[in-house]
């Protein structure tokens, strides 16, 4: 029986069509995955679900015989609820979880507070809150990003609704806790009959999730199917390009591992806590807590971890930007305080906040050239755009001119400009889609060959790494748990955490998704 | 950016207006003497003495000769009074609003920059000075120097002295965001010089901030001015200032209505151009504001 | 908690100490001897000594103001006269001028400056707030306009401006109040209020002016947040997302402002109690500037910057009560 | 001679019965407060007034407008004192069934107290000139330090006062209206508290007292008309409110409403805006008083510093005054009157109005300028000092026109402003002294003798400050003629020669008198029997009545 049917929807803002002839069906308790580059359409579709979009809409959006287009009002909530991307936002800051969850109930129910209140305790316990009465009473920044999301998947099952719309919902978390909520969705699913719309940009997250797969672009849809015969032979070139874009392990590089370039020796860096409320000194952050490696002249190291394991702190100790509280970095054997500018460089992870919004991308990439004492350095510049895939002629141009992937190219440019020895990478893909992500991954890749650089490349991505690293580190509360070449560590982990990290790895192959997933569980 | 301010209607009549009176205070003498008037000469028949000086005539005493009559009590030519006074009213809270923003911007970016003692010890400094009532200290300070130090000077001086730990707080605030930028680490990893880093790289991303704060200082100092000549500690005669004006037409409002007219408008109009120059600048400087209040 | 309160206290404490010992110096500089003042017409030198040795001003600087802080802490003997008077701390002197202590002048006066104060800023909340609201919740577009006018008018107003046009009006012109006159809420607060309402109103037309631009884009603002966005997907009815959520979030800047702006109408009270003849804290600052009465201007500073320290203090304890995201520290 | 008190008898004196009078509450609406209610700190009989509502001195204004107001009348003392040994005696009598407010009866000991605490630096502020005057006075330091009390006065018995003096001195019957010569119990006395509750011997006592912010007198029960025939002390209350604005307080006597119809104020001299509205019988103007106090706004020369020490240069600026600009600076010919002389217009004084350097209405620039030319100066540039304060008249508004009238004449006039504060004490030291300043003497009663001995007597030029000679001129002949005219003892005969002194030295140009005082109140509705005393211009306040 089909739940939700959607025709021909388009949507426009301005003059400007965000989505442009949509066309779908969900199943009662099925799932279908709409994925999709940034800016394809895919939030706005799913807010005219529900009659939020403020874009103009037409077309017909059926859900079980009512139009939603004119009538989503009440059902929202109800039979339809949504998970959103930002759990930190999502929730309201001033009323605890319980509270939320409990008001949603009792407005669609009618249930007395007492009632409204257990409930809400009852869907907690379900999406695996520990002890869910007594966080029940907790508000959201007491929770972390998986229990917020955990928490709004609670108040999106709380009425028992028929669909449920999530929105990029993992995003914004780690490897290991997208896989539990993906988990958690997918159990979610099946003890409650709800359909399941998913929205992600990640192939990976839609193969191991849906049934049906939709893939947008521009507004459209290019491809739909089932998610085992999208994935696996997808006929719309577009779809081909996305997966062929998806990071794959790549051949090991043999490597003869010369003198070691950097030195990182018994490395701690401690951030001391703000004393709140407590007379006593709370203790420290121990943000990176006894680090002792090489990076040697030539070779890729990746550093993977989870968020808040150190790596952007290791990086930035790497480029003596951050003090190490005890131990030693030298390169070369001179302290790497003393050596910044030629030997040392770094790409950051944002294109956007690593550029200064008020001066032109040249100016920008000249300034390291200048230090170095290059008098008129536009020729040089403007080689150095060439050489990142940029034209001359966006010398002039401001960062918010640019799109994110040729941001990050100058970033690329910057780096390369005094002609380092050794480029720190704090995950310079991250915020780019697997596309753009893909060609500046190739781009690093050829920029090391050719100029025989030596790369730390700090991700949260295993597949990432796995392509471009020839050693991998991986980190947890800030110290190096594991450290080998990378097929060794991929193939043979050694340390269980190194494990987890591989079994929540989202692959694009349904059929591995699927086995991971049991896996897992 | 500077499109969407010209698209601003109430930021355009504010520049407009803002201008023609900074025009007025700079071409002050030029405009008196086009009306063959000074702003000293007494002008004893043109007041009815017995009435306790007002001046004789409609209007305050409007008349060819005087184009908005005269002062009363003095027979001065108001005309002239009113766009020295210009002078002073804007010339101080110009001067006052650029010395705090210098002393804030340099205290602020310094003690954001800085480690971690610089930062305490200067944002103490800063913290003293937000407490200081502002008021308060300036009658007193006010009426304790020396009465020949040169006036308009010295109030903008004490504006600025006491008055430079808003800008400071939000210069810090804004240096210790600008900071954690990676483009700061950027120039940081490059080898540039703290106080290259300062120029070049949190300067620039100081000015929105900065600027709209400053062109909200302005119209609240020249209500500062305006509020000490009005109590007295202000200017000097026979210079004029709108305050110092309005203060004198306390004691006239209702024999010569003219006198409490004409400076309280202009000081209103001018205050109203400067708020409405602040209020288009936060618009066009702060995109978030820009949806959020159109 | 209490740690945090430690701190502030210490540092407030820093914060008047530094301020008291700035006009110690500030009128130790001045070229005014209040002796003078105290002795009279045609008083001879050899009488202004006795007077000044009978003020104590004649000791060096740096011992009047050891007494003073002395004064403050454990409390002070003046010998004056056929007694001798003890002053209890917390003593902040004798005025000069009238002889008074200045702990209580300025316990006299701080009921009509509070007075002003409370009054304005109710005035202020309740107006402020309300056109806000209007405005923020885009009812009516019109209305928008209309506050959005009349925010940048106060804005562009003096008080004493104000405070001159109102006189007019109401008590010259329609006579329907009186000329304003301090009259203490426990004698009559009928005419308490009354006898305020002018000077109520000048301050609220420029106070409220913040409120309403404040509360304005706060609603806008907190409108256009993602757990709106949530709360509408959940098919909250607007009213309750409106009353219940986005005012909350808000409202929140506006607990720091009043806070703040009490302290600074207590402060900066010189203009409007000028203005209306007021006796309050800001009329004998300003008698006391003219008369170099310099305990009773220590006093009055020592006072404000007090308030103001306290205001901040309480206006950061406030959002911390109200926000439950917001730390201490 | 200004309007004197003649408009304000004829308006409301006519019908007025003292006996029927008693009643009511009478409001005062004050600028500025009472500082200090304690006798000894009282300057003479400041205080609007109303001070003397409390404390009784030896004799007292005899209160009447007009010239007759001028004269001192006898308090405590049966008469206005016996001199002898050719006016350095002075005895007096106290009348009998005088009591404090308590009951006790009043000696010739508690006035002698009372005299002896206004020496005491503890309480400064009263009138100086006991200190100069008293055989013995300079060097004590008030009860307190020296219990044994001062030499000079006597107390033979409870009833009588012997004053032993330096020199002669005719005028003592009027300095012995001061505040200082009021009877204070030493068993009462608390030093600086005592103004706490000062205890009253007149015909209200306090009862409530807040400095500078308000007063509150009720009936003295042991006081009545039969030991005080001088005041009527009609109202049953009084209720002083101070630290209004005086705008304020005139707009409330004009609007009248409610307690304000029984109000009048004793210092808030109408402004502009009332003074448009008392065109000639307007109902306003049924409400006004005017009377003069006897004082005068003048430049002062120091003629020990250049250029001032040139007879010429000062005569060239006394033709270059414009008086006009100066009278509607200070609000006009209502309430100021241009003034040539250096005594005030008033009769007990003794002006003999002259002119030697006829400026007109508004200078004469030409005649100046001539002066000028012929002493050879020109480019003379003066520096005019004055208070930064415009409340008594010395300020920057008169400043401002005084410099203005130069500039016709060529002069170029810097100002220098000096906080008021400390105004007379930088004046007052010659070595500080500048050049030309901006200054008023009042008289401190209605006599040439306090008018020209401290700014012409050569041996009063003080060099340690105090100094009110500005001029800083001794000339033997005129202080011998002072001496001369202390002793005499008939007001009359001294009034006529303090005025041909003072036409004498004006010929010198050592000052320009700009302006002589007049006052003008406004007063409530309901006010009645309201003039102006002859002796200070003000309300008598001793006999209002509000019923
Ligand atoms: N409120 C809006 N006003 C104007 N344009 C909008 C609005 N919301 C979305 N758009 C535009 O519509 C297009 C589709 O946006 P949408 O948010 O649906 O993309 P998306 O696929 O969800 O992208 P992402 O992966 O970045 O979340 C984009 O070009 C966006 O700029
Ligand atoms: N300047 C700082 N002051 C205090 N704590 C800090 C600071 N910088 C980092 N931390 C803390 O140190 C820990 C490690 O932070 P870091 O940024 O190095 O992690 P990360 O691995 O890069 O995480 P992510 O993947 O989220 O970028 C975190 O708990 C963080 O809160
Ligand atoms: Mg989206
Ligand atoms: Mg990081």
């Amino acid at each position: 029986m089909t739940l939700l049917t959607v025709e021909d929807l388009r949507i426009s803002f301005g003059d400007q069509q965000a989505v442009d002839g949509l066309s779908f069906e969900l199943p009662a308790g099925g799932s279908l995955g709409i994925v999709g580059e940034s800016g394809s359409g895919k939030s706005t579709t799913a807010l005219a679900l529900l009659g939020l979009t403020p874009g103009q809409v037409s077309g017909r959006v059926d859900f079980d015989g009512i139009d939603l287009l004119t009538g989503a009002t009440a059902l929202r909530g109800a039979q339809i609820t949504m998970v959103f991307q930002e759990p930190l936002t999502a929730l309201s800051p001033f009323h605890t979880v319980g509270d939320q969850i409990a008001e949603v109930y009792r407005l669609h129910t009618g249930a007395s507070r007492k009632a409204a209140r257990d409930r809400a305790v009852e869907v907690l316990g379900q999406v695996h809150i520990p002890d869910p009465a007594r966080r029940a009473g907790a508000y959201p920044h007491q929770f972390s990003g998986g229990m917020r999301q955990r928490a709004l998947i609670a108040m999106a099952i709380a009425c028992r609704p028929r669909l449920i719309v999530a929105d990029e919902p993992t995003t914004a978390l780690d490897v290991t806790v997208q896989a539990q909520i993906l988990d958690l969705l997918e159990e979610v699913r099946e003890s409650t009959g709800a359909a399941l719309l998913l929205i992600s940009h990640d192939l990976g997250v839609v193969a191991g999730s849906t049934e049906q797969v939709v893939v947008m672009r521009h507004g459209k849809a290019v491809e739909a199917g089932a998610t085992d015969r999208v994935l696996v032979s997808p006929t719309a070139d577009y779809t081909k390009a996305l997966l062929d874009a998806v990071p794959k392990p790549r051949e090991a590089r043999p490597l003869e591992l010369g003198e070691p370039l950097l030195r990182i020796q018994d490395v701690r860096k401690h951030f001391p806590q703000p004393r709140r409320g407590a007379l006593r000194k709370p203790p420290p952050i121990r943000a990176v807590d006894g680090v002792t490696l090489d990076v040697h002249a030539g070779e890729t190291l990746g550093i993977v971890g989870e968020s808040g394991t150190g790596k952007t702190t290791l990086a930035r100790m790497m480029v003596g930007l951050v003090a190490p509280s005890s131990g030693r970095i030298t390169f070369d054997g001179v302290d790497i305080s003393r050596r910044r500018g030629r030997s040392v460089q770094m790409v950051f992870q944002d294109p956007l906040s690593s550029l200064n919004p008020r001066r032109t991308i040249g100016e920008s990439i000249a300034d390291p050239l200048r230090l170095a004492g290059v008098r008129d350095p536009r020729a040089r510049v403007c080689a150095l755009l060439e050489r990142v895939g940029l034209a001359a002629s966006e010398y002039d141009r401001y960062p918010h001119q640019l799109s994110g992937g040729m941001r990050q190219r100058v970033g690329i440019a910057r780096a390369i400009a005094p002609s380092p020895r050794l480029i720190v990478c704090d995950e310079p893909v991250s915020s780019l889609d697997v596309t753009t992500q893909a060609q500046v991954l190739a781009l690093l890749e050829e920029l090391r060959e050719e100029l025989g650089l030596s790369l730390v490349f700090v991700s949260h991505d295993l597949a990432v790494l796995r392509q471009i690293a020839d050693r991998v580190a991986v980190l947890k509360d800030g110290t190096v748990v594991e450290i080998g070449p990378t097929a060794q560590v991929y193939d043979q982990p050694q340390h269980a955490y190194t494990k987890e990290l591989l079994a929540a790895v989202p692959v694009t192959d349904p059929v591995e998704a699927r086995r991971l997933r049991a896996l897992r569980s | 950016m500077i499109r969407a301010l010209l698209r601003d209607r109430g930021f355009v009549a504010g520049a407009v207006i803002a201008a023609g009176m900074v025009l007025v205070a700079v071409t002050a003498p030029l405009l008196a003497s086009l009306a063959g008037q000074d702003y000293t000469t007494y002008h004893d028949t043109l007041l009815d003495s017995a009435r306790g000086g007002v001046p004789i005539g409609a209007f305050g005493g409007v008349s060819g000769e005087h184009w908005l009559g005269v002062e009363p009590g003095t027979g001065r030519d108001l005309f002239a009074r009113l766009v020295y006074g210009a002078q002073v009213s804007v010339g101080v809270a110009v001067a006052a609003t650029f010395l705090e923003v210098l002393l804030g911007v340099t205290v602020g970016v310094a003690a954001g920059l800085g480690g971690r003692w610089a930062d305490a010890g200067l944002s103490r400094i800063i913290d003293l000075v937000l407490s200081v009532p502002v008021l308060v200290m300036a009658i007193s300070l006010l009426a304790i120097v020396p009465q020949d130090w040169p006036r308009p000077l010295l109030l903008a001086v004490v504006i600025a002295v006491l008055g430079w730990g808003g800008t400071a707080r939000i210069s810090r605030g804004e240096t210790l965001t600008l900071r954690t930028r990676d483009y700061v680490a950027a120039a940081q990893v490059a080898g540039m010089p703290w106080w290259r880093v300062a120029r070049r790289e949190i300067l620039p991303g100081l000015t929105a901030p900065i600027l709209t704060y400053a062109a909200l200082l302005l119209p609240t100092n020249m209500v500062v001015e305006a509020g000490l000549s009005f109590l007295g500690v202000g200017v000097r005669p026979p210079t004029p200032s709108w305050g110092q004006m309005l203060s004198s037409a306390t004691t006239w409002f209702r024999a010569d209505p003219m006198y409490v007219f004409l400076p309280g408008l202009l000081l209103f109009l001018t205050l109203l151009s400067f708020v409405l120059v602040a209020n288009g600048l936060r618009r066009a400087f702060d995109p978030r504001q820009r949806e959020v209040l159109r | 908690m209490i740690g945090y309160l430690g701190r502030r206290i210490v540092g407030g404490a820093v914060v008047l100490l530094a301020l008291s010992a700035l006009i110690y110096a500030l009128f130790y500089l001045a070229p005014s001897d209040p002796a003078v003042l105290a002795c009279g017409k045609g008083c001879t030198p050899e009488r202004l000594a006795a007077v000044r040795e009978a003020m104590g001003v004649a000791d060096p600087i740096w011992q009047q103001y050891w007494h003073y802080l002395q004064g403050i802490f454990v409390g002070r003997d003046y010998s004056i006269g056929p007694e001798v008077r003890h002053c209890p701390a917390p003593c902040l002197g004798y005025s000069f001028e009238t002889s008074q202590p200045v702990t209580t002048l300025l316990l006299d006066r701080l009921p009509v400056s509070f007075s002003l104060a409370l009054g304005a800023e109710i005035l202020s909340l309740a107006i402020g707030i309300g056109a806000g609201l209007l405005a923020g919740a885009r009812r009516f577009r019109w209305l928008d306009r209309i506050v959005n006018g009349l925010v940048l008018a106060g804005y562009a107003v003096p008080v004493f401006l104000v405070g001159l046009l109102l006189l007019l009006l109401f008590c010259v012109h329609l006579q329907w109040l009186p000329f304003p006159q301090y009259v203490p809420f426990t004698t009559d607060p009928l005419l308490w209020a009354q006898n305020l309402l002018l000077p109520w109103i000048a301050l609220a037309v420029i106070q409220s002016a913040a409120y309403a631009r404040l509360t304005r884009a706060g609603l806008q603002e907190t409108l256009a947040e993602d757990h709106i966005r949530t709360a509408r997907a959940y098919g909250i009815p607007e009213r309750r997302i409106l009353w219940r959520r986005a005012l909350r979030g808000a409202l929140l800047p506006l607990v720091t402002l009043t806070a703040v702006d009490v302290a600074s109408i207590v402060t900066s009270a010189v203009l409007t109690e000028t203005m209306f003849g007021l006796p309050g804290i800001g009329q004998l600052l300003v008698g006391a500037v003219n008369q170099i009465d310099l305990p009773v201007v220590v006093g009055v500073t020592l006072l404000t910057g007090l308030i103001i320290v306290v205001a901040n203090a309480a206006a950061d304890l406030l959002y911390a009560a109200v926000d439950p995201r917001v730390q201490l520290r | 001679q200004g309007g004197g008190g003649d408009g304000s008898t004829t308006t409301s004196g006519a019908a007025f019965d003292p006996a029927t009078c008693q009643g009511g509450t009478l409001t005062v609406l004050n600028q500025g407060g009472i500082n200090h209610l304690d006798p000894a700190r009282l300057y003479t009989s400041g205080g609007g007034n109303l001070p003397s509502l409390l404390f009784r001195t030896l004799t007292t204004r005899n209160r009447q407008p007009g010239e007759a107001g001028a004269k001192a009348a006898p308090d405590l003392a049966t008469d206005l004192g016996t001199p002898s040994d050719g006016a350095k005696t002075w005895t007096y009598h106290l009348r009998d069934g005088i009591q404090f407010e308590d009951g006790t009866p009043i000696t010739s000991k508690d006035v002698k107290y009372g005299i002896e605490r206004s020496f005491a630096p503890e309480l400064p502020g009263g009138a100086p000139y006991l200190r100069d005057w008293l055989e013995g006075a300079a060097d004590y330091q008030g009860p307190y330090k020296q219990p044994d009390g001062i030499k000079s006065i006597e107390t033979p018995d409870d009833k009588t006062i012997v004053f032993k003096l330096r020199k002669p001195e005719g005028d003592f019957p009027y300095l012995a209206t001061a505040t200082q010569f009021a009877p204070v119990p030493k068993a009462k006395d608390s030093g600086v508290d005592y103004e706490k509750h000062p205890i009253s011997s007149g015909p209200y006592q306090v009862e409530s007292y807040e400095p500078k912010k308000s007063l509150v007198l009720v009936r003295n029960k042991n006081w009545s008309t039969k030991i005080d025939e001088l005041r009527y002390a009609c109202p049953d209350r009084i209720e002083v409110t101070s630290g209004l604005d005086a705008a304020v307080i005139n707009q409330r006597l004009v609007t009248g409403a409610g307690q304000d119809a029984n109000a009048v104020t004793t210092d808030a001299v109408v402004g502009p805006e009332q003074l448009a509205q008392l065109g000639t019988g307007s109902e306003l103007d049924k409400r006004v008083t005017r009377g003069e106090f006897p004082s005068t706004l003048y430049l002062a020369f120091n003629t020990k510093k250049a250029p001032f020490d040139n007879p010429k240069v000062r005569e060239a600026l006394s033709y270059a005054i414009n008086r006009t600009s100066v009278v509607n600076a200070l609000g006009g010919s209502a309430v100021q009157g241009a003034s040539t002389t250096f005594l005030p217009p008033q009769k007990a004084l003794g002006q003999q109005p002259y002119d030697y350097f006829p400026a007109g209405a508004s200078g004469d620039p030409a005649k100046a300028k001539q002066v000028l030319a012929e002493a050879g100066l020109t480019d003379l540039t003066v520096e005019v000092t004055h208070e930064n304060d415009d409340s008594e008249g010395v300020g920057p508004k008169v400043a401002a026109a005084v410099q203005e009238a130069f500039k016709q004449a060529g002069v170029t006039v810097k100002l220098n402003a000096i906080d008021a504060a400390t105004y007379r004490d930088v004046i007052g030291k010659p070595a500080t002294q500048p050049g030309l300043v901006l200054t008023t003497w009042g008289a401190d009663w209605p006599s040439g003798g306090p008018f020209l001995i401290p700014i012409f007597d050569g041996r009063q030029i003080i060099t340690a400050g105090g100094n009110f000679n500005l001029a800083q001129y001794n000339d033997p002949a005129v202080n011998a003629e002072i001496d001369a005219i202390n002793a005499l003892t008939d007001p009359a005969a001294a009034a006529q020669r303090w005025g041909a002194l003072d036409a004498k030295i004006g010929k010198l140009a050592l000052v320009i008198p700009l302006t002589y005082e007049k006052d003008v109140y406004l007063y409530g509705k309901n006010v009645k029997n309201a003039y102006a005393d002859g002796w200070r211009g003000q309300l008598d306040i001793a006999r209002i009545s509000v019923k």
